[in-house]
């Protein structure tokens, strides 16, 4: 079921008036972006049954960006040694978060953790690539999608 | 006061050049066109350094997005065009 | 300190110009793609600190349009195959980005960053 | 008077912080073996650059909505860079690049 939501009316507004904000001269334009915005967020999917919720960023934002500080000095770190100290490889991960919002939010967070990205995902199979330290990846990705889960309300199975 | 200003500008006018004249010796089709996207992107900078931020957005979205897109498309259909005609 | 901005700004120019390197080197397609993360990112930053120095809020836009422009760009790119497209190379890793340059002429600015 | 000073010391500290991941982010593309690798490079330390330059940015800002404005963006190329860096490696994948020390 199709519904607009106001809160990503709300949201949506609320954007374009940080973006615009100096002069409002053209906020008719404001208006049309808005619209065409809200008409994108119904055509691909409209609001979910289990949205994010709100309460619980105030935990992920935090340590998100701790995992992203601590990725970035960790390819700094990589990229600035003599020796390039790499051990590249690909490694497999069994997603247990259902289809959703939920899961693209999850594999997008993993290409900002320490020495991992996504590199392909197929049904439940998605390809990491890492830099270095496969097992150290692979408790990394658990320890997001446990998080992940929690910001969207649903609890993920630890295996 | 004025040399960061000239620092800044003599990058973005090097770089101009210097992808320029690489962008219309080089063979390679594919780097020929991601070098026309950076070219289209330095110039938004050179725009803004000279104070036309509006010129800057033309240019960026258009110049550089749109031709760059279509440009894609293009080699992708030049290439497909190449591959029949070797494979016949 | 606007003169610190300016120069930071030029820093970051330069970032971009040995980045242009690897786009000039290749050797497979998406290595050259990486200019779209490479003005993405960088050119992002670029223009918000010129916004700063420049006293110029609207270049804040421009910054907006440089990010979503990556994403267009290397859907533009990704959206079908590649290998084996006219006028790219055969793809070779290897360690120090192995393979010979693209025609064996590198960009006279290119040059001095080698 | 030293409150502004203070200001510029703790913003351009970060600001500096912020360009010394880009040059990190620059030498690991120009550094590392193969594409997979330079992804990483151009995505975490470069991210984590431009995060850093806006909180410096976004501390020297007059109003709080250039504030907001500052790490907006900063959110978008955030979004932007992790969908960019998914692409580029999964048709990497797909086209069959090899990656270091892999023969194929």
């Amino acid at each position: 079921m199709k519904r607009v939501s106001p809160i990503w009316v709300g949201i949506l507004a609320l954007v374009w008036w940080l973006l615009a904000s100096p002069r409002l001269s053209g906020w008719w334009v404001g208006i049309v972006a808005v619209a065409v915005g809200t008409a994108f967020h119904v055509a691909l999917g409209g609001r979910q049954r289990r949205g994010m919720r709100p309460g619980h960023l105030a935990v992920f934002v935090p340590w998100f960006l701790l995992q992203s500080v601590r990725g970035g000095a960790d390819v700094a770190r990589r990229a600035l040694a003599p020796s390039l100290p790499l051990a590249p490889g690909f490694l497999h991960y069994r997603i247990r978060l259902p289809q959703g919002p939920a899961r693209v939010f999850f594999v997008n967070c993993i290409s900002l953790l320490p020495g991992t990205f996504s590199a392909r995902l197929e049904d439940d199979d998605l390809t990491v690539h890492h830099l270095a330290e496969p097992e150290a990846g692979l408790r990394r990705l658990a320890e997001l999608e446990g998080r992940v889960g929690g910001l969207f309300g649903m609890e993920v199975a630890r295996g | 006061m004025a040399w960061a200003a000239w620092v800044l500008d003599g990058v973005v006018v090097v770089l101009l050049v210097g992808l320029a004249l690489r962008l219309l010796h080089t063979r390679d089709l594919f780097e020929a066109i991601v070098l026309f996207v950076a070219y289209g992107l330095t110039l938004a900078l050179g725009w803004v350094r000279v104070g036309a931020a509006d010129l800057a957005l033309a240019e960026a979205a258009l110049g550089a997005g749109v031709t760059g897109a279509l440009f894609l498309n293009a080699w992708r259909r030049l290439s497909d065009r190449v591959e029949e005609d070797a494979g016949a | 300190m606007d003169d610190a901005l300016l120069l930071l700004a030029a820093f970051l120019a330069l970032n971009v110009a040995a980045g242009l390197v690897r786009v000039a080197r290749g050797p497979s397609p998406a290595d050259r793609m990486v200019v779209a993360q490479l003005f993405g990112t960088t050119g992002v930053a670029i223009l918000l600190v010129l916004a700063e120095a420049m006293h110029a809020p609207e270049l804040r836009t421009v910054a907006l349009v440089f990010a979503l422009l990556a994403v267009v760009i290397s859907v533009a790119f990704v959206k079908r195959g590649w290998v084996r497209r006219l006028g790219s190379e055969p793809v070779g890793g290897g360690p120090g980005a192995g393979g010979p340059g693209a025609g064996g002429h590198e960009g006279e600015a290119m040059e001095a960053e080698r | 008077m030293s409150q502004p000073l203070l200001l510029d010391l703790v913003s351009g500290g970060f600001m500096l912080a912020g360009a010394f991941f880009f040059l990190a982010g620059t030498v690991g593309l120009l550094r590392f073996p193969d594409v997979y690798c330079r992804l990483h490079a151009l995505t975490k330390a470069d991210n984590l650059g431009l995060g850093l330059l806006s909180v410096g940015l976004a501390l020297r800002a007059d109003l709080w909505t250039e504030r907001v404005q500052i790490l907006l963006i900063w959110l978008l190329v955030m979004g932007a860079a992790a969908t960019v860096c998914h692409l580029l490696a999964r048709s990497s994948l797909e086209e069959g690049v090899p990656a270091w020390g892999e023969d194929s």
